[in-house]
């Protein structure tokens, strides 16, 4: 069976719900499988990937340095909302891995090109 | 690849449809499901329209969530209804979809 | 067709899994197959068994049960999610050191590769999402 | 002990979420205890009045004749969001049961009055 | 002061009761009491004894346990919500006719009257609040 | 009977913190907690204090929360910060609160 095309979308804040962390397990569990997976991360869901904080301090587990160990996986492709990054006044720099910045012209291409979408 | 978009959300959740507005592509379908349906009635749906620039885009509301909140006389004519059943030929004629919540 | 299936929400607190079954009932009824419901985040509260309507004015538990024998629906609850949520099987409930379990034997608890897998095997897969 | 003003505000749409339920139990749990009640509906919350509906279609009971129940237990003070209203092409008319259409001016001087606020 | 705390939100799907936690621990140290900790909506799942945090990372089970030890603090999670939730007791699952049962013993069952007799006995009512 | 007003969402709920906004009483103090702590970064605090026309509001945001998304460097200068003990003062000086979610 050739390889899929993986599309996971992250939207929502992390640690307010557990969202992101069960979007990253999922994102991991498709790389083991090598299927080819995409990553996008707009709205709120951009703070997912902000470098740095301390979780111990709300007593939950940072699993946000998970996203780190993607490249490890052999996922490379992620891709931030330019736009919503703007709105947040982010600049990218916050960001803790290297990310492709798209329009949401460009976005919106990208989902046409999905075989299965997967949101978190 | 056309897509489906179904969208759960009640007007709380305004910049979630605004994103899902500026995610379609001509000829992509969007279908409102159990709280989204809200967006389907009188001028929610005016906003909705307001907002869309991408033309050639097929609406529909499902009956079911329409009629369990009694919003029957407040749906927007140019809204297409559909049932379960009609849901499931949607889901047939899209290669994938997206899930907006 | 071959469909699968994600279920995020919880009964009772979510109206996901109940539009999940009335979409699977109706593709089956249209003569799809479903291959798989994966229960993924809240939808894994769907796998237990002791949860209760004292009204008996909740169809999920019967219909999932009616689903399972009629069709052989492969019906998973991720284990992650599970077990974070205390729905959890005999074995795990041994595995943990905990005195009792809670989830009804119609369901399986499995992992994260049982989503992968649906999303290989099917032709569509529809979420059912909850926050 | 002397009655407290309890105000129970109601945000979120019905079914979608098991809040609006919720809250209406709670409401009927102060109504029991005779505590000084006051309901208000704003944004999604105000289709929880909308009269007629019927739920059997997705499964789900219809909690919502709940509030038609509420004067029986004493219940009367019934505060809507007028502009909410207005932004939903709602004209009160669809609505279950008798309220009061007040500005938001007025909702925010009824929420200084109360000794406790439960959101749903 | 007297506080009471209200918690809609589930462990690991919110992070209400993790906040309403160290509320409740500040507000101790800082001399005041907490007459009732109401465990209401999704917040019924903080009763549950079955849930499993493989790498014990999860604070909660403990840190409640440890408030009922250290201060005998009254923790109730709202019947309703929680049987519907698949959060009961012995007692309960025998009236259902359940075969396991789920409260971890440091929680009591017990209906919203709880929940108004903590407003009507506290100083100030804090909800953390969870959709 | 000054009011303090809990808000524990992020921005995809423009529209619930756009009621809380409108909901404020000259004294009232806004705190926000969790995913809410957003608001009192960069760009989302600049449109927040657009929409706030209410004057006489002390704005707060949890520290613990700010710290453990890591967003310090992005906090609103005019915002200013509590622990969870800070927070409690806060419960302490209102005799009532509001929960936004």
């Amino acid at each position: 069976m050739s390889a899929k095309r993986l599309l996971f979308i992250f939207s929502a804040s992390p640690f307010g719900n557990s969202l992101g962390s069960a979007g990253l397990d999922a994102v991991l569990a498709a790389s083991v499988f090598d299927q080819d997976v995409t990553l996008i991360f707009q709205m709120d869901g951009i703070y997912q990937l902000v470098d740095g904080g301390n979780s111990a301090s709300i007593g939950l587990k940072d699993y946000r340095k998970g996203f780190k160990a993607l490249e490890m996986y052999g996922v490379d492709k992620v891709i931030v909302d330019a736009a919503d990054l703007n709105e947040r006044g982010l600049t990218g720099n916050e960001l803790a891995i290297p990310v492709q910045l798209l329009t949401r012209k460009e976005i919106a291409a990208v989902i046409q090109q999905a075989d299965t979408v997967l949101s978190f | 690849m056309m897509t489906l978009h179904i969208f759960n959300q009640g007007t709380h959740q305004t910049e979630l449809l605004n994103k899902c507005l500026e995610s379609l592509t001509p000829g992509d379908t969007l279908l409102f499901i159990e709280d989204g349906v809200i967006w389907t009635t009188s001028s929610p749906f005016d906003r909705l329209n307001k907002r869309l620039k991408v033309t050639g885009i097929d609406i529909y509301t499902l009956s079911e969530d329409i009629s369990a909140r009694g919003l029957e006389s407040l749906r927007a004519e140019t809204v297409q209804m559909v049932d379960y059943p009609g849901f499931v030929s949607l889901t047939e004629k899209h290669n994938h979809s997206i899930s907006w919540f | 067709m071959i469909y699968s299936i994600v279920v995020y929400g919880a009964p009772h607190s979510s109206q996901a899994p109940y539009s999940a079954y009335h979409f699977i009932k109706s593709a089956l009824a249209m003569g799809h197959s479903v291959y798989r419901v994966f229960f993924y985040h809240d939808g894994a509260l769907n796998g237990s068994s002791l949860a209760v309507s004292p009204q008996d004015d909740n169809l999920l538990p019967d219909a999932w049960r009616k689903l399972k024998e009629l069709h052989n629906m492969d019906l998973v609850i991720c284990i992650g999610a599970g077990i974070k949520r205390g729905v959890i099987n005999q074995q795990e409930s041994q595995r943990y050191e905990r005195q009792q379990h809670s989830l009804d034997d119609i369901f399986e608890l499995s992992g994260l590769g049982q989503l992968v897998d649906a999303t290989l095997k099917s032709d569509r897969v529809i979420t059912f999402g909850a926050r």
